[in-house]
């Protein structure tokens, strides 16, 4: 039992943040948001390119790097800190990850080679629920015709999937909910893309009346736990980004704070600044411990019903973490904290549209609620 | 304690209701609502307009002496005048600066001669002002004044400097600025309140974008502006004194109508909760329970402050801000934990669009005029006698 | 409208201020609560003599005062601040206020003279359920018998019922829950006393098999909404005296961090403890603004739909803001803050077992919630 | 990152759980669980036996170095141990100061004959120990030591002062003290550390009673008690030093156990609501989860500060009082809410009586070993760099 990372792990972190530091500045953010496509192509291409991440969850046998979570965690704690709008998050943490765990061998070998070559830009649903992609697929209903599927109906809310090639998109079937792959350019289907508030991750309704070849269908029967898995884990890399966002709240304050005057001193001196950034570190350093810890498991043997626990637990706390951080961050900026030009609006922004992503904190306890008070409970829950 | 109205005041209650459902339409409808926090921008000159409509009813200045054109209503009437215009709808008010800070402050400071040049104006809503207190540098710390006034040989005042978190100035025809007139005095000393019109080169306006993208704030720099020697209010050095005067008078009776918006916001959240379903989140159920349980409380609050009970008035009257402004930023995170991915997107549908306004803008309330820290200092200190944080003397 | 005091009512707030220091300091306090009956007796014959206020809530025609519901809580508000033990609250608060919101008048002119000269301790359960008396009622049943009732079961948690003449039940009969005037020296009926961490208020459970006559029954039908009215002023009065202890956390915690040296400075001086005063005042303040709001309402003409809310408004606040002070009390007492000898304890063992009476807060708050949120809402919820 | 145990991590787990069935039994059974923090009254006599088991089997100090007596456990193997002492319900130990504190801090800073005379009964379970930091006066400003300690002509110290917040000193017959041992010294300088037996004149115990009723800790007063010349700890003016490492000692493996107690209080919390019907109210159940969350984030914080991450160890060794105590303090209440009237009667029912003593218990660990405010001020500035607050230097 070791929690300390390991010195590849260490060098993916520290490339991540400095990298990150170097293309993704308040200013690129914030020009990357307002481009018509919603983020910067030139550090996309060097992600998907040169610094190889998108290799990184995917298998070797399908070209990638075949690392796990404990190094896409890492790296989307880096995302978070800097807001990198990228197509990063969807292409690898949504979509590959829900190829790896759903997927039939066929489908991830069409798909994940060329996903980890940066070669392909693909998309999946983010629902407000924390109770699986069954909601995901409530809009969607896929019809078997003769040797072809027809898809009627919306998907909602597929992150940067505005220019992706392919979406990964679920459905109702006769037999339940299954996986379809959707090349974005079918017939038949129209994606419309809104910016929101918080202008580094756009969402999408992609509205379908398509029909699709029978290999569209790719959920694989023996992988039937792999909703859970892929579902626990993209909470997961939320969370990731989460903790690196509060990260920087807290940074931004400290350093704010520091060079500050009034009554003729730094307002960092007075205690009550210090003891609210004191509790805004003690929950950015309880939320490392879940997200790591969660990690930690998704990379060992945990079975799925842990690392459900465990995920929801991330999620909830990142997303408490981050709002209570960058409300902190407003307001201990004072007057320039609800300004746009300073960026703890930024942090803000993204602290309330992700708290529902994959589930609110509220629905996410009551979930882990149901599951500690369950009457067989006692194994997955309880053991520490 | 007594909480029965009288039927006079019902009478005039009733009064207010008629007239306001008489005025507020035709083309007045499309400011029911709006314009409050966070909503100024909304169609400046047609709220223009509907101050003048107000001015003709007589229903400007309510509670000013009826010497200077106000309507001499009593503390119970101003009130009910209030709370009448925020249930119908009011829109926020464009002329709230010249009628409840700078018009009080020249009933109180002014000369006779600044009474008669200023105050019609603001009765009539024809002449809108600004404020020019906070400066970039000082923050909470209001009397830490950076700007200079220098006085020239015909008696007239230079100023230069910046003066920050003016709402409207872009809309308005004057402001009224606190300077040091005394180089080298500190705090609170040898400082001069003037009034300048804006339209003039020494002055340059510049939006400040919120983060709900509003700019009803601006920076105003100062860059050897004039102010005439007669628009001296007080005297040299009294210039403390008359911009705290004013500050008082900002507190009061318009808390009550205040508090008739937040009801509004209060329906729209429970409108919204029905809406989602989320009426049956029992988590979103307490969190409804406990903003009514806190408009309760202001209201309370308010009562006690202006029913004067001598024991109670001054410690209700500090921590009036902080209870509102506190509750008044959870509620906007209560609406929009209630909208979900409805709120993510920015919105024109009215069921929407002021809960998003009310989330970001409301992130303010806890930061202007007085931070929460600076309120929790002060409660601390003028309300519980602990020791004082070290700071300069500020009077 | 007018909030402020009557002369006559801060007189009575005065005069209870000034008897309450005299005769309910800690140590009084102490000596009362370890005393066989629960309460200094002494005491207790200067309240229901000289100083009168049994009858405060009676009126006139029975020989009270003919006072209403903003006197009583004023009362309340200064035995909360001293946990003065008493059986003032059970006979005054809870069993006059029942008396004269639901018996009839025969009732009334039988009890109501007695409670008002201070010569009859009476008492009424105090159920921990924010619904109302039904609670109180469900473990009791009364069957008519030929001329007499028989009350058989149990009636849970009436204060200070230890040596209390008359004990007023709520029971289950066949048309509905009823009102029970029951002489404590019955045959078959025991009163089993506990004695609990808050020593200032004994609770009894009544075991009962015993035959009464058919005057005991007191309910009086056109009275109907008294049973609501009733539950809805014992919060406020509970509530006031929640207010009291709670402005005593605070008055106790600024005195003592005034003396208490740490670094070469009093605490008091140290921003972080000064916030936190700060914000138990803006609490106490806000529940006193609740309470006395609640009270004018009371004294008013109020509908009882209205009273109710104000009253689970006020009781919810007082639990909440009661536990938040008595906590912050023991905490910046530091070290002899969770000692024996200081009094803070006393606050936060009231605070515990007051935050479930009629009602937690989480009860509370759901069922002002329901009121808001019922599809017919608008009239006594939203006025403002 | 690797969570996985190694089989011989596993095989030690297996045994220590073997040992802990077979031992734990019999006229022991009934202090399992007994004699946690809030409950170190229970059965003193009875648990000083099961240190003289613990002893026997080999299990006292057993990250002790071998050539002291100890079994020389690594951190992992520690780890594990205090784990399954703790699920298997091993009583609170009576021995913990001797072997946590008393017994590392000489084994670091002793003499030769210091370790010869004193640890052996520590490992023995033979010797108890009670500590003399505090001061009434002093509180969280430990370094504020007013407790003297004269040099007497033959060597030996004369001790006069008063220690507050000792646990268990009428169970102990040993007890160290950190005393001003050279006159006119202040702050950290001029400390010494003694030793003294507790039995002699010049030493009075007197409990103090706590908000529970319970009264293990105690104020010690000394009025001339003597420590002999060779039980000086170190050199005069080394009091700080030793004491300071040995409060370093006290954090770190035991932790995971404490973890494991705290498991098992939540599995009572659990069971009260299951038996009260609490575990449908949703409010409940946001706690309860919110609890295991916060029990989960302890475990990772150890796991990482054990683990030595480099960059992160030492601002998480920071937060974690400051995070286990406030949790702890919350799930007391959560549990008195839980029980609802049922908590207020003190209880001898095994699933009320230990959420009760929790719940008053709990009280003091935000207060202890540093205050929540001391906590805050040292991670905001040792761990985010933030100034100081004004005080004297303390090392």
């Amino acid at each position: 039992m070791n929690f300390a990372l390991t010195d590849d792990q260490i060098m993916i972190r520290d490339a991540a943040e400095s990298f990150l530091a170097d293309v993704a500045d308040s200013a690129a953010v914030r020009k990357a948001a307002a481009d018509p496509r919603g983020y910067d192509e030139a550090a996309w291409r060097r992600i998907a390119g040169e610094l190889g991440w998108c290799g990184i969850p995917v298998p070797e046998a399908h070209g990638g790097l075949g690392l796990g979570a404990v190094e896409l965690m890492l790296v989307q704690e880096q995302i978070g800190r800097r807001l990198l709008p990228s197509p990063f998050f969807a292409t690898v943490c949504l979509a590959a990850t829900v190829l790896r765990e759903v997927a039939s061998d066929a489908a991830q070998a069409e798909f994940l080679p060329r996903i980890a070559a940066g070669a392909l830009r693909a998309s999946a649903p983010l629902p407000s629920d924390a109770g699986g992609w069954t909601a995901a697929a409530s809009m969607l209903r896929a019809t078997p015709e003769s040797g072809h599927w027809r898809l009627q109906g919306v998907a909602e809310r597929l992150p940067d999937a505005q220019d992706a090639e392919l979406l990964l998109l679920f459905a109702e079937t006769a037999d339940g909910p299954g996986l379809f792959a959707v090349p974005a350019e079918s017939q038949g289907l129209q994606v419309v893309t809104a910016e929101g508030w918080d202008g580094t991750r756009r969402f999408s309704r992609v509205l379908l009346d398509a029909v699709l070849p029978d290999a569209a269908r790719i959920d694989e029967a023996r992988r039937a736990d792999g909703y859970a898995r892929s579902f626990a884990l993209a909470q997961l890399y939320v969370a990731a980004e989460q903790l690196g966002a509060a990260q920087q709240c807290l940074d931004l304050t400290v350093a704010y704070t520091a060079t500050r005057k009034q009554f003729g001193r730094a307002i960092a001196g007075f205690q009550a600044v210090k003891h609210r950034c004191a509790e805004m570190m003690v929950r950015i350093e309880a939320l490392r411990s879940a997200v790591y810890g969660a990690a930690a498991q998704a990379a060992g043997d945990a079975g799925v019903a842990s690392l459900q626990l465990e995920c929801a637990m991330a999620k909830a706390l990142g997303s408490d973490a981050l709002f209570a951080c960058a409300q902190e961050a407003i307001q201990l900026h004072g007057g320039v904290g609800f300004t746009w030009e300073y960026d703890p609006q930024l942090y803000f922004k993204r602290a309330q549209a992700s708290s529902h992503w994959l589930g609110s904190a509220d629905a996410l306890r009551e979930g882990i609620a149901g599951r500690l008070l369950a009457p067989d409970n006692t194994p997955p829950a309880m053991a520490v | 304690m007594n909480l029965q109205s009288t039927a006079a005041d019902e009478a005039f209650r009733n009064d207010i209701a008629a007239w306001m459902r008489a005025h507020l339409v035709g083309e007045y409808a499309a400011i029911r609502h709006r314009g409050g926090p966070g909503d100024e921008e909304a169609d400046p000159a047609l709220r223009k307009a509907w101050e003048r409509e107000l001015a003709k009813g007589g229903w400007t200045c309510v509670g000013w002496p009826r010497e200077f054109g106000g309507r001499g209503l009593s503390i119970e009437q101003q009130v009910i005048f209030h709370e009448e215009y925020a249930r119908a709808g009011g829109p926020g008010r464009m002329g709230h600066i010249g009628e409840g800070l700078i018009g009080p402050a020249l009933i109180q400071y002014g000369s006779a001669a600044q009474k008669q040049e200023f105050l019609p104006g603001i009765v009539a809503g024809t002449t809108f002002w600004a404020q020019g207190y906070s400066e970039p540098g000082a923050g909470s710390d209001l009397a830490n004044v950076q700007t200079r006034a220098e006085r020239q040989a015909d008696g007239s005042w230079k100023v230069t400097g910046q003066k920050i978190w003016t709402s409207l100035a872009h809309e308005s025809e004057w402001i009224f600025v606190l300077a040091r007139g005394e180089a080298g005095t500190k705090g609170n000393k040898g400082l001069v309140f003037l009034l300048l019109p804006l339209a003039q080169p020494g002055i340059e306006i510049r939006p400040i974008r919120q983060l709900g993208g509003g700019s009803e704030f601006n920076e105003v720099f100062f860059d050897g502006a004039v102010a005439r020697a007669e628009h001296l209010v007080g005297a040299v050095g009294d210039g403390w004194k008359v911009a705290m005067g004013l500050l008082e008078a900002e507190r009061g009776t318009s808390t009550l109508g205040q508090q008739m918006h937040f009801l509004h916001e209060l329906e729209l959240v429970i409108a919204a909760a029905r809406a989602t379903g989320q009426d049956r989140n029992p988590g979103i159920r307490q969190r409804i329970a406990q903003a009514w349980m806190g408009l309760r409380v202001q209201r309370y609050n308010a009562l006690r402050m202006l029913s004067g009970e001598s024991t109670t008035l001054r410690r209700e009257a500090l921590i009036g801000k902080y209870y509102w402004s506190n509750w008044h930023r959870d509620l906007g995170k209560l609406a929009m934990d209630i909208l979900g991915p409805l709120g993510d997107v920015p919105s024109d549908d009215p069921a929407i669009r002021p809960l998003q306004q009310l989330f970001f803008f409301s992130r303010a309330d806890t930061i202007y005029a007085g931070t929460n820290e600076i309120q929790l200092n002060l409660i601390a200190e003028r309300g519980l006698g602990m020791p004082r944080e070290a700071r300069p003397a500020v009077g």
